[in-house]
């Protein structure tokens, strides 16, 4: 392995290095292209089309169309560029890093309100904290912001 | 000459930005966090600067995958505000102070900071939301604002020791413009928040208020903190608190002057996915 | 494990590439200047390197005034051939190394070095003429290049220092790189040259063959030379010859290994406005 | 004075610090322009009206229309940049350079096969060398480009 990644023993978190972001290159750019009202409009007008003008692999593809939030960063995405997918279907970052979690709007929003996540149990894979592999998904959403 | 009379630190939420742009400040939700800064609008109106180093990152808005600069300094004139997806916040342009800028970047450079100038870029919440936190909704911001962007968005980042270094380069430069001005340096973003994945959510009461407490004290100490900790503790972007060395850096006391004064702090969770941390330090004068 | 096998060093003179593009290499303006570089080109046949980390500077080409980076790594998979005004020289595209790049990139920002990673960049002459000179007209370059864009138009640029601390940092970088690769570094510009106002056409053969002896014999000396120097001894367009710093850095003794052997030295005048100079040192096996 | 500036006692010499990098801009991105071969086309059909395009000083235009880069220069405008404006109208860079000294193509090339212009004298304002402000024009060129 070429890249030292301290990081790679925290649950539920995918860094966004050289390796993530090469291969989300053109997702990420397919992202930024919806700063402009223009292409948000023909975005959404026909998703499928759209995406069909960017050399993203079928998998990126799909995934940006089942609006699933945690595909979409493994296979590369970068939180910050699909923000503008989100806003461009009108969502906050809210409601998405919520449905990441697998749980509903309310019960993340709750969550939150009521000092959100905690840290203990999530530090380290392995631990037993709500954010391990072994306890997704954590509520009753679909997991999907669409 | 220019002198470094305060710094201030903030949280720069975009949802904040949406909440003052549409009116809700005053919703039960929003009450105790703009409370917060009732203290911090007043105390800038009696501490008006005429220029604000502004550290904060592009959250892949002016950069994208095509170029990222670690440090890029903006030495235009005037800086518009960004649409990110849902249309430029109604905020004035951010009008700039080119002949400042180019000195600091001439001089940081010349201490072996590699910056990247940059003569045209849109601004996002990452700069605007502190201008509205402090500022409030004026037709025109009441400074110039050199803004400072980091890159925190792709691995690796810079190391809290060199922001920290930086923010003193940066001090030494402001020392040696020739025109009297006051100059405020404000570093952005953070506390714990975690945007994304399964772990989304995390909030780290303790971390983030040890993390206030070692910035007033001991912020040498605190700039060795390696990148790992921040992602661990305070959630994969909570790693933009990074930034706030660098305002940190710029303070009197980190080149043997006197211990800054701390004249408002503040701490709040939520706001959206975030916890809310806010600091001023002022320079004796 | 990779590893930096040897540097070349050369000006990279626009009119030469035009000189090759156009066939005109056996008139007897050029006919010197190409004789200098036949023993590289057999040299480069018997040494060939997997990876050519390129040094050179961006001509107001890729980077405008809107962006300029101080340093900047290229880690895209390739990297068109820019348009200078004349249309684009007639050569190969060149193609990129962006796991080793992005791996040098992650490394040296980790050692306090504030690169713009950049993944979408023309190259112009600066980058393809070195390519020429030592590879003649190929289909294809015989191996991949990382493009390392310096910043030496807009003032200031980066110390001679400076520079030879990063070639220091990107030698490690290279070392840790788990790949087996051989690596050459090249830097590339100057030598004497100016190609502005009354002062134009100035050339200083002392000073240059001064400089190639000290690159050899004393990098670290020569690294402490300030910016002005340069300038006014060897034009305002020789401060080119930083760059070749960033190259002379990461060879083994400068990290404590044996001094580097002497393949190829070379110097003539003029290549249009411009004194010609070129080394090639290897590391010992 | 904000910039220290120890290049400032070099004789013939402007060096593209960020005073001149500000007051050159658009004289510089107009140059940039013309790395396009449809803008080559549109300029070299109507200079004058390509240059109304740009928020450029009437001097710089001017400047332009002459062809006259120590102006240019002077007026903001980097070498590397102006290359480009060079490169449209069928110059070199040995072109370019030259006229800026005065002399004529032919003068300058010599002095360039004869091992270019000494150090000696050019090294400080104040001198006697050939690039020294009381020595110009040093030849019997026009001094423009054009
Ligand atoms: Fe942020
Ligand atoms: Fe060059």
């Amino acid at each position: 392995m070429a890249l030292h990644k301290p990081y790679a023993d925290i649950p539920g978190t995918v860094i966004f290095d050289a390796d993530q972001s090469r291969k989300g290159y053109w997702l990420n750019q397919f992202c930024m292209s919806l700063m402009k009202p223009e292409n948000r409009a023909r975005y959404l007008a026909d998703r499928r089309a759209y995406l069909d003008e960017w050399p993203m692999t079928e998998e990126q593809k799909q995934a940006v169309l089942d609006g699933d939030l945690n595909r979409c960063i493994q296979l590369g995405g970068n939180i910050y560029f699909l923000a503008k997918l989100g806003a461009t279907h009108g969502k906050s970052f809210q409601q998405m890093a919520g449905s990441m979690t697998g749980m509903t709007e309310e019960e993340y929003r709750a969550m939150m309100l009521a000092g959100g996540r905690r840290i203990d149990g999530n530090r380290y894979l392995g631990e037993d904290g709500d954010a391990q592999p072994h306890r997704q998904p954590q509520g009753h959403g679909s997991g999907r912001l669409l | 000459m220019a002198r470094i009379t305060a710094s201030v630190y903030t949280s720069h939420v975009p949802a904040i930005g949406a909440a003052i742009d549409h009116g809700k400040t005053h919703e039960p939700y929003w009450q105790p966090l703009f409370a917060g800064y009732e203290f911090s609008k007043q105390w800038l109106r009696e501490h008006m600067p005429d220029v604000v180093f502004l550290v904060y990152n592009d959250h892949a808005t002016a950069f994208s995958l095509e170029l990222i600069p670690t440090f890029a300094i903006g030495t235009a004139a005037r800086f518009p505000i960004a649409d990110e997806g849902w249309g430029p916040r109604p905020v004035p342009e951010v009008v700039g102070h080119p002949e400042l800028a180019s000195h600091i970047a001439q001089s940081v450079i010349q201490d072996d900071f590699d910056l990247t100038i940059v003569n045209r870029m849109e601004v996002d919440h990452g700069l605007t939301v502190p201008l509205s936190l402090m500022c409030g909704q004026p037709t025109e911001w009441p400074f110039k604002v050199i803004p400072f962007a980091v890159n925190v968005v792709q691995y690796p980042v810079p190391s809290g020791r060199r922001c920290f270094a930086l923010g003193q380069a940066i001090r030494r430069a402001v020392e040696r413009f020739d025109e009297d001005l006051n100059v405020q340096i404000w570093g952005t973003g953070g506390m714990s928040h975690q945007l994304q994945g399964p772990r989304a959510g995390l909030i780290n009461r303790e971390w983030d208020n040890r993390f206030l407490d070692r910035l007033i004290d001991d912020p040498a100490g605190l700039a060795e903190v390696p990148h790992v900790e921040y992602v661990r503790e305070a959630g994969s972007e909570g790693i933009e608190l990074v930034m706030w060395l660098i305002a940190r850096g710029a303070m009197a006391d980190v080149a043997g002057g006197p211990k800054p004064r701390v004249a408002h702090r503040f701490y709040h969770v939520p706001a959206s996915n975030t916890a809310v941390g806010h600091l001023i330090l002022e320079n004796a004068a």
